[in-house]
């Protein structure tokens, strides 16, 4: 499909959703409440049928947070990217690592270098960070770390 | 039939085994395929391509002249840090002052041979030299400063 | 001619002249001890030596050549290196135990060189059991890796020494058998007769199809009994790390690894012995002057000829082929080596009964 | 060739749970067969793997930090350092977002010595593999024999970028240096030498049985469980799912050249295995229809000198050695990235191991795990 067909396709299940013009792909901004149930949609939906979640990342802002998926479908090769902002004091958003497994480690790197809490995860601990960890989050922007970090 | 089958594997698995002995016998008989260098007894006939990036230098000539201004655009271009370029002023024989280099530092330690400084070069002053032998049994001799003490910036270049 | 027999026939003469019968006999235990001990040693060396340049050459590459001549001091200096390190006991091990299972693995394969006969006549014991012997004291030696493996107060020893366990025992069935099968042929267990009745011929000619899969049998059957690769599962250093002997450093690693030698060479000369007939020279047929040049060459250089071919067969297997996985070790042993030994040994004893060998 | 071997798998039924009689271990940070600093915790019940989990973060240097402070000049080089054998790939998709961003023109030269150098990398990177596959089943020689060709690859890398694994050999807008002179009748003789010794590979340890038996029937994985667990590379073209880069979304001149996309359907260790070997026949299909015909002309875009991406978000994506390598950048405008994400084939990978060998033995963890290839650097990060 193309993103033309994509986002009125996506206005049906999702009214609420806004997109942003430019980029090679379709960007669609929805409401984190929405998310779970968007995924679904997303996943299980023949025509739209987004199998492959090929990246998912989190974008600090200073004032918000910003959760990006990028979508990817094997069967029609169409792709979306979905963004949903979080309150950067408390970053919640619903685990979708039980629709596509590849979040399941995704996620946990999201929530150690972001501080993004995913609601009903399975296994949500340190992946990278060392046990133990306390404190900031290090791809934070107000992440300081006088020791290992050079400033040039 | 089972006991075919059964033969046939056992004679299949021997075959394919000998193929493999078939191929390291081959080996063990033909020494002219070896491949290995005798590394450091062949240090004299050892040659390293022009490009190969071992370490930076700034070449001087038979007047211990460089091609150095001291722009730094070397030390903008570098991703972490290696180079240090420390300024002065000469005096010109008119009377003017220039802009000259005091030192430029080189952390052999933190450079990871990107070639983006020789490429940002503006006049040619520094190249990559293909040395490979770096370890040292200090870490501060690994800082070097490049250019030779006493010598100067080459006549016309800018 | 010079040989072996003669040197020792003369020393015993000597020590009966000069002292009593006992002390004659203290005596020539006290030699044939230090016999076997300097045997080990420089078989360790040699072993390890040849080891290294033929996995080298076998990996298109040189191998040791800076120490001595060709790098062939190479191994004396790793012993050296062996000799002055550190042996340590890791914490929460069974220190009795942990450092005796080194030793134990070393006085069974001691054990196992008394019955072999090195050259003609030369031999430390001619027991009338001389196979029934080797395969008893040879499955002792799995003892001393359980020892070993149990005693490490280590997962990854302890799962090697419970392969090494299973492997052992199930590949003694089909070695025992491939044995036997010239055991049946020449109606005895004493080495010295056996390699006798060789005279006229190895049994690996002379009996045909089933001795030459007899033959593979026991070469496959011992290289898994020894621990090589492609069944060297005990140690599985991808897998394991080292194994067994993880936990083993300096000098008590280097026994493990003397040990393993000593068990190849000690396996290669019961299989010389058994198929390719010992210290008996080549013949063939009544080719009078072919069969003179051969009686011409000591029996000891046939004896060690035929012993380290069998022993390169054996590195040369090392260096070729991928390990088998557990499960896989006991199929080959259980669907495929068993059966096809005990079709054999029917087989040969068909032929013995007939009298269809040569 | 090699002959096929019909192999029946019967794993035993262990049950797959924790509890009394299991014990766990640790395979890594140092171990032989993890390839690196990877460090896992097993479950095992007697020789039966119950459960594996990962811990990650040995080596990881934040290289997604570290890029937020570099010009886009000097980002592409610390990606060398993520996925090391493929460290031109990486630098590829580098290039190839900022050259998105830009929009700068790559010229037709440049175009096709970076294909021909990735075709080259990804021979290298295979190689080098295909030894250490072959060591983590326990055969020790044909590391060595991979090694004579793979150092071949790097002699030529050495002469036209100046360095064996980590070239930097990509600048936005084009190469670095010209090829070298000697190029062109290098990558002949390397084609000639590749040619007459591949057959050795089939002999050495395709077609042994010990090999295939290792193999066959080990880890398998369906297409659904590939796509859901997001593994690409060779590991979902094991399992028949068409994921080539090169083929679906052509960068570069793919679209023009001819090669086929490997796919297997047993979704085996020994299928993932049979891919990667084909995909190196298929590189050097590249390479030949290539090297004869690089086009005259320069080999770097005019650039300013300081790059500067306009404000939005741009992601690339490559086929690396071991699978899709995505690069998402977000520019605020200015001369660094404002966020930068690497999306590493590896990470992915990875993530399908537990489920891939879960009541499988400790030879078939070994085994599997070298069929993913994983480098541990591109994981961490």
């Amino acid at each position: 499909m193309t993103n033309e067909e994509l986002k009125t396709k996506i206005t049906e299940l999702l009214p609420t959703a806004t997109y942003e013009e430019g980029g090679e792909w379709l960007n669609i901004n929805i409401e984190p409440a929405d998310w779970l149930f968007f995924a679904q949609q997303l996943r299980n939906d023949s025509s739209l049928y987004f199998d492959y979640l090929f990246c998912l990342t989190c974008i600090d802002w200073k004032t918000h947070l910003t959760m990006v998926y990028h979508l990817s479908s094997t069967k029609h090769r169409h792709n979306i990217v979905v963004k949903a902002k979080l309150d950067r004091n408390k970053p919640e958003i619903e685990t979708v690592s039980h629709i596509w497994r590849t979040a399941d480690f995704h996620e946990r790197e999201v929530y150690e270098m972001f501080g993004v809490n995913f609601l009903n995860h399975p296994d949500l601990r340190l992946l990278i960070l060392p046990d133990g960890w306390e404190g900031k989050n290090p791809l934070r922007k107000d992440f300081e770390d006088p020791v290992n970090m050079i400033k040039l | 039939m089972f006991l075919v089958d059964y033969i046939k594997d056992v004679f299949g698995a021997i075959k394919s085994l000998a193929t493999g002995m078939k191929r390291t016998g081959y080996y063990f008989t033909h020494h002219k395929e070896i491949i290995t260098q005798q590394y450091p007894d062949n240090r004299d006939t050892l040659n390293l391509p022009e490009r190969f990036k071992g370490e930076v230098v700034m070449p001087h000539d038979e007047h211990n002249e460089h091609r150095c201004t001291g722009c730094t655009a070397c030390e903008l271009a570098c991703p972490n840090g290696t180079i240090k370029v420390i300024t002065k002023f000469d005096i010109t024989p008119d009377g003017k002052k220039k802009k000259a280099i005091d030192k430029l530092v080189y952390h052999l330690e933190l450079c990871t041979m990107c070639n983006l400084c020789v490429e940002a070069c503006p006049s040619d002053a520094i190249k990559m030299a293909q040395t490979f032998e770096h370890s040292v049994f200090d870490r501060s001799q690994l800082t070097k400063v490049l250019n030779k003490p006493g010598s100067k910036i080459m006549e016309g270049v800018e | 001619m010079w040989s072996f027999s003669k040197i020792a026939n003369s020393i015993h003469e000597w020590l009966s002249q000069t002292f009593n019968a006992t002390w004659t006999t203290i005596i020539e235990m006290v030699i044939a001890g230090v016999a076997v001990i300097s045997l080990f040693a420089v078989l360790g060396l040699v072993l390890v030596i040849m080891e290294r340049k033929v996995s080298a050459w076998m990996q298109i590459r040189l191998g040791p050549n800076r120490v001595g001549p060709k790098g062939l001091l190479q191994s004396l200096a790793d012993t050296l290196k062996l000799l002055v390190k550190e042996g340590m006991t890791p914490n929460g091990a069974d220190k009795f135990l942990f450092n005796l299972a080194p030793y134990i693995a070393m006085i069974v394969a001691m054990l196992l060189l008394a019955p072999i006969a090195f050259a003609k006549d030369f031999q430390l014991w001619d027991l009338n059991i001389g196979v029934l012997y080797v395969s008893a004291i040879s499955s002792i030696s799995v003892i001393s890796i359980l020892m070993a493996g149990w005693a490490s107060n280590n997962k990854y020893s302890l799962l090697g020494a419970m392969r090494s366990g299973a492997q052992i025992v199930s590949y003694e069935l089909s070695a025992g058998l491939s044995v036997l099968s010239i055991v049946v042929l020449t109606g005895s267990l004493q080495l010295s007769e056996i390699v006798n009745s060789q005279a006229n011929g190895w049994w690996i000619f002379k009996g045909h199809i089933p001795a030459i899969i007899a033959f593979i049998t026991f070469i496959i059957a011992v290289t898994a009994e020894t621990n090589r690769a492609p069944f060297d599962l005990a140690e599985a250093e991808s897998e394991l790390t080292a194994g067994f002997h993880t936990e083993y450093s300096g000098m008590k690693f280097a026994l493990f690894f003397l040990a393993e030698y000593a068990n190849v060479f000690i396996v290669c000369a019961i299989g010389a012995t058994l198929f390719l007939g010992g210290w008996m020279p080549f013949h063939i047929g009544n080719w009078t002057g072919f069969n003179n040049i051969m009686d011409w060459i000591p029996s000891s250089i046939w004896f060690f000829g035929k012993t380290f071919f069998l022993i390169f067969l054996i590195m040369w297997f090392r260096w070729t082929f991928p390990r088998l996985r557990i499960d896989q070790l006991l199929n080959l042993e259980w669907k495929y080596l068993l059966p096809i030994s005990m079709i054999n040994i029917l087989l040969v004893t068909a032929m013995a009964i007939l009298k269809w060998h040569f | 060739m090699y002959r096929e071997t019909q192999i029946v798998s019967d794993v035993s039924k262990v049950p797959l749970e924790g509890g009394e009689g299991t014990f766990t271990i640790n395979v890594g940070p140092q171990h032989p067969a993890t390839h690196g600093v990877l460090h896992l915790v097993i479950t095992l019940n007697g020789e039966t793997i119950i459960n594996i989990e990962p811990h990650l973060g040995y080596i990881h240097r934040s290289i997604e930090k570290m890029c937020e402070s570099l010009t886009y000049r000097q980002f592409i080089y610390v990606t060398s350092r993520m996925d090391y054998l493929s460290a031109h790939i990486n630098n590829h998709a580098c290039a190839l977002c900022v050259e998105k961003g830009m929009q700068i023109e790559v010229p037709a030269r440049a175009q096709v010595i970076r294909v021909l150098m990735d075709e080259l990398t990804r021979i290298a990177s295979h190689e080098l593999w295909w030894g250490a596959m072959a060591m983590d089943v326990g055969a020790f020689t044909p590391f060595f024999h991979a090694f004579r060709e793979r150092e071949t690859i790097n002699d030529i890398m050495e002469e036209t970028c100046g360095a064996r694994l980590t070239m930097n050999y990509m600048v936005p807008g084009g190469v670095m240096h010209d090829i070298h002179p000697n190029f062109q009748k290098r990558v002949k003789d390397f084609l000639q030498l590749y040619k007459s010794k591949i057959h050795e590979y089939d002999e050495l340890v395709t077609g042994n049985i010990i090999f295939q038996n290792r193999m066959k029937g080990v880890g398998v994985l369906s297409a659904e469980d590939v796509i859901s667990y997001g593994c690409t590379g060779p590991v979902a073209r094991g399992s028949g799912v068409s994921c080539d880069i090169r083929k679906l979304y052509p960068y570069e001149i793919y679209d023009k050249l001819e090669f086929d996309e490997v796919l297997e359907t047993a979704g085996d260790s020994f299928a993932r295995y049979l891919v990667r070997l084909k995909e190196m026949n298929q590189s050097i299909r590249i390479v030949e229809q290539l090297i004869d015909n690089i086009p005259e002309g320069d080999f770097q875009a005019k650039t300013k000198a300081v790059l500067k991406l306009p404000k939005g978000e741009f992601y690339t994506r490559v086929e690396t050695a071991r699978g899709e390598l995505g690069v998402y950048i977000v520019s605020e405008g200015g001369t660094t990235p404002y966020r930068i994400k690497f999306r590493s084939p590896g990470f992915s990978n990875l993530s399908i191991l537990n489920h891939m060998v879960k009541g499988a033995k400790i030879g078939d963890l070994i085994a599997a795990m070298g069929t993913l290839d994983l480098v541990i650097p591109d994981i961490d990060r």
